[in-house]
């Protein structure tokens, strides 16, 4: 008895932003699970402690997509306080509400992204006190790329 | 822009003939079959008739047909009424791990009233061993209820040989053939099994009407009570223009199955043979001969289904999947995860199920899109890697 | 040969709106409604609305409908998954003794469950006393269902106060309203009570379909288990075209109820006094004013019932008795005997109908054929005495 | 899931023969119960130990009513040894056979027969005997006559 997607949603599947990875990403955030059937990845470059570039990668339907395409466009080029404040109730209302059998999956977006502004915050210190290499890092977080057959 | 319907197995289209012969029992011969004047009589024998014609399909008696609301009614009937008119040789059921829910939730259902039930696994092509129901039936089992297709990979079981081993046992068999009849030969007598239920949308048949076979003598409680209707096995007034309209279709399927089957087993590896030479990291499903016609059940790695959907959608292509994200559980099926396919690759299963007027120009169109939706969201996918 | 349908109560032709509004989603917008892909969705929402016009018609909300087989499966539904999941309450259900099979029957099943069950009586009039209920009613009554309107003779029960005294107590309040909708003004809100039960075909809409209202908050067993079809409450695929019909049939009740009723009432009471005018001995049953629309029952002493329906079959008129000759059973009508009138009396019971396209002239030919048909069967009766 | 009543039935009840009763009857059977909806009362008029005449009255369903009708045609002018002979089957075999479920009804035909002739023979005891009123027995035989209102 779901409505089914909003137009926002739908515009968002299907011509998602921001879709890809960034080139020497300065934080990357990855949650879900393979077996769940949902894995979002977003990956940010940050200048002046503002989100100069953000990129998301997504296993997921087309509510986790259009989600995370939309958190991509609200916190791009916002500082990282700011960006930490959406919520995944945000990014919802942005899409013009979610099924809410879909809520469920909405919740990776904002949660991909704090991950990932922890991620840039705990490699600043990382970095500050010991000097390791960043790209290694952010690759090796992967569960999912392990996992892939 | 062009609509290529590819989900037969959910439902199909009222043949036109089959709708000609529901119509006048709508609105000039409404009347109720119970009724004792000459017109509603008129309407009995075309019910009668509808039922001969059903049990011509199935090689059943008419006196053996009770006429439902569908193939989840036929299965709940069959597996409560059964069970529960037959408590007194025991209380273990034996079903299968891939089953419809209108058979495993209804298993688990009569779980909770004290009856035990065993759900047998299935290999990796779904496929139920005879072995494994030799080894888990006991003297207390009442009913063994082993589907005929499977409606999400199409791998059909040998019933004959299962119902056999429950027949030796003094146990009711009984199959859910909703997804087997229109599509492969069914014969109850040869099967030898008690109880078979079926729905007339899958196959050119209007929606909301099925039937329970009951081989004569098999004791069935009846689910619902009241009016005394199909010889107080089924209450309600009769369902008639769907009861007459299922009769036709059961003689459309008697007429034109197996030349139905010829050709949509030829477009059927057409489909098959063009998705594997166009798109990389593809595992069909499902067993690779005993089979229904025209479901292609495939999983692409690293996508999900429902997006997958989505984007055939937008060009016209109706399919589906049993990807947890098309449906309201978060689980992804349950007849993949049971053939040993992993939650990650069966997230990205979808399901092409061919049907009568299904054409070469629609699979054509399908072998056109499917690879660039494919990669399309592997492009977006974290676990694919270019 | 002139036809006379005068037996709207047993069933009713699809109105020629409602057929052109379901015809669609045989063939052309056949989807299943649970698809994802959107010409399946346009189905979706054509389903809900469909639901919107029924809760309009009881002034319930569309999240309080659960669609069903018909009037039976909403009864066996109504009491048997009401019953069942509220059992903590208690295991007491009330019912009356003119109450139809599907739910008469429905009770005594449960009562084999363990469930204790009080049959209310009722008057002459066929009317159920609120002070009974009030007597019988306890702690443990988990469940009260009571018909709306009665199907052989027309009564219509003081439901406002049965649910009310039902409410005070903390029971359920069930009510079979399949003759009451379509009849009169139903108002779920106003009469205040916790389930309902209708089915389309009994007011223009096609059969094998109904619902039940089944009040926010109220939990209700499911009785099909299967793919969680209906908020999970009724599993089966949908019956697109019978849900789409009963939304329209629904709509149809809404805007031409009242004007209907005049007119029926109208021809009703010409028939009613035709007949006492023109035949001696006869006993008009139901209530005198409480009475749905259209409904004349009447017994005729000395003759039996399906004599009387054969003879007028002959000449057209169809029409039902409560005779036990022209059902299954040997008992005479529960309804009638539970009103006080003797076996003898109740065979010789005639019930006529009317519906909308019921005309002046069809009364009018009745009143010609009805008076010999009295006489032919009464001078070959061993009871009468000329 | 019966067949409706054959062509025979149907000729019986439309047009029923032998209806009424017959003046100064030698024997009268009446058996069946208001209260379950049949009544049949058959009564004779013997010569030569053969029925002579023959009529029925029925209250019940169009089933009693054709083999009462057909029964009566049966026996006219068979000897009364030949009329007990007539079983219930063979009303309803002459019929062309009945719905099982009014099978209970054609049971009442030969019932009359057997009891008009039983009732006869009686009366000959009787009023061989002691020279009992042959009419006013017959009218209080029937049970249905006191029950009407
Ligand atoms: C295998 C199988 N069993 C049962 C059903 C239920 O049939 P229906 O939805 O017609 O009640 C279906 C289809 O939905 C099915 O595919
Ligand atoms: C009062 C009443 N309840 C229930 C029913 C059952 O409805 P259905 O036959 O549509 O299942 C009927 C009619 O048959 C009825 O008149
Ligand atoms: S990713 Fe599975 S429901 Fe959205
Ligand atoms: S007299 Fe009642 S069934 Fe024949």
């Amino acid at each position: 008895m779901d409505k089914m997607y909003t137009r926002e949603v739908m515009d968002h599947f299907l011509n998602p932003r921001n879709v890809g990875s960034v080139e020497n990403a300065d934080g990357v955030g990855e949650v879900g699970n393979a077996s769940c059937g949902d894995i979002m990845r977003i990956e940010i470059k940050v200048e002046d402690d503002k989100i100069a570039d953000i990129k998301f990668q997504t296993f997921g339907c087309a509510a986790a997509i259009a989600t995370s395409s939309m958190i991509t466009e609200l916190v791009k080029g916002k500082t990282l306080t700011e960006a930490e404040k959406i919520t995944n109730k945000k990014v919802a209302e942005a899409l013009g509400g979610l099924p809410p059998v879909k809520m469920h999956c909405s919740n990776l977006a904002a949660d991909a992204l704090k991950k990932a502004i922890a991620d840039y915050r705990e490699r600043r210190i990382d970095s500050d006190s010991s000097g390791h290499n960043l790209f290694d890092r952010a690759d090796s977080d992967s569960k999912a790329f392990k996992d892939k057959p | 822009m062009k609509l290529v319907y590819l989900d037969h197995n959910a439902t199909t289209p009222v043949a036109s003939e089959v709708l000609e012969a529901m119509h006048p029992y709508f609105r000039e011969d409404f009347y109720n079959p119970s009724s004792i004047y000459s017109p509603a009589q008129k309407v009995r024998e075309k019910v009668e008739e509808a039922r001969l014609k059903v049990a011509r399909l199935l090689n059943a008696e008419p006196s053996e047909i009770v006429f439902t609301s569908g193939g989840t009614e036929a299965n709940n009937q069959a597996i409560i009424g059964g069970a529960r008119a037959n408590r007194k040789k025991g209380n273990h059921i034996i079903t299968s791990a891939i089953e419809h829910h209108a058979v495993l939730d209804t298993c688990l259902r009569l779980e909770k009233e004290g009856f035990e039930v065993t759900v047998l696994p299935v290999d990796q092509y779904g496929t139920v061993s005879p072995e494994s129901l030799q080894k888990a039936i006991k003297p207390e089992t009442v009913l063994v209820s082993i589907m005929y297709a499977n409606n999400e990979v199409g791998t059909v079981q040998d019933i004959k040989t299962l119902a056999h081993i429950a027949r030796q046992n003094g146990s009711l068999f009984h199959t859910d053939a909703v997804q087997a009849v229109g599509k492969i030969k069914v014969d109850v007598k040869e099967l030898g099994i008690d109880m078979l239920s079926l729905s007339a949308h899958k196959f050119y048949g209007p929606k909301g009407i099925g039937c329970l076979y009951i081989k004569k003598g098999v004791k069935v409680e009846s689910l619902l009570t009241g009016g005394g209707q199909e010889n107080k096995m089924r209450a309600g007034t009769e369902n008639t223009p769907g009861i007459i309209g299922l009769g036709r279709a059961a003689e459309f399927i008697l007429e034109n199955r197996e030349e139905m089957e010829k050709r949509i087993r030829e477009l059927e590896e057409l489909l098959r043979q063009g998705i594997k030479d166009r798109i990389p990291d593809v595992i069909f499903t499902g067993h690779p001969e005993n089979r229904v016609p025209g479901c292609v059940s495939v999983c692409f790695k690293y996508i999900e289904g429902e997006s997958m959907l989505l984007l055939l959608d937008q060009q016209g292509i109706m399919a589906s999947s049993g990807s947890a994200c098309s449906s309201k559980s978060l689980k992804a099926s349950h007849v993949l995860l049971a053939m040993g396919i992993t939650p990650e690759i069966a997230h990205g299963s979808l399901r092409l199920s061919l049907g009568k007027d299904t054409k070469r120009e629609d699979i054509e169109y399908v072998l056109e899109v499917l690879p660039g939706v494919v990669e399309k969201l592997r492009a977006m996918s974290p676990l694919y890697r270019r």
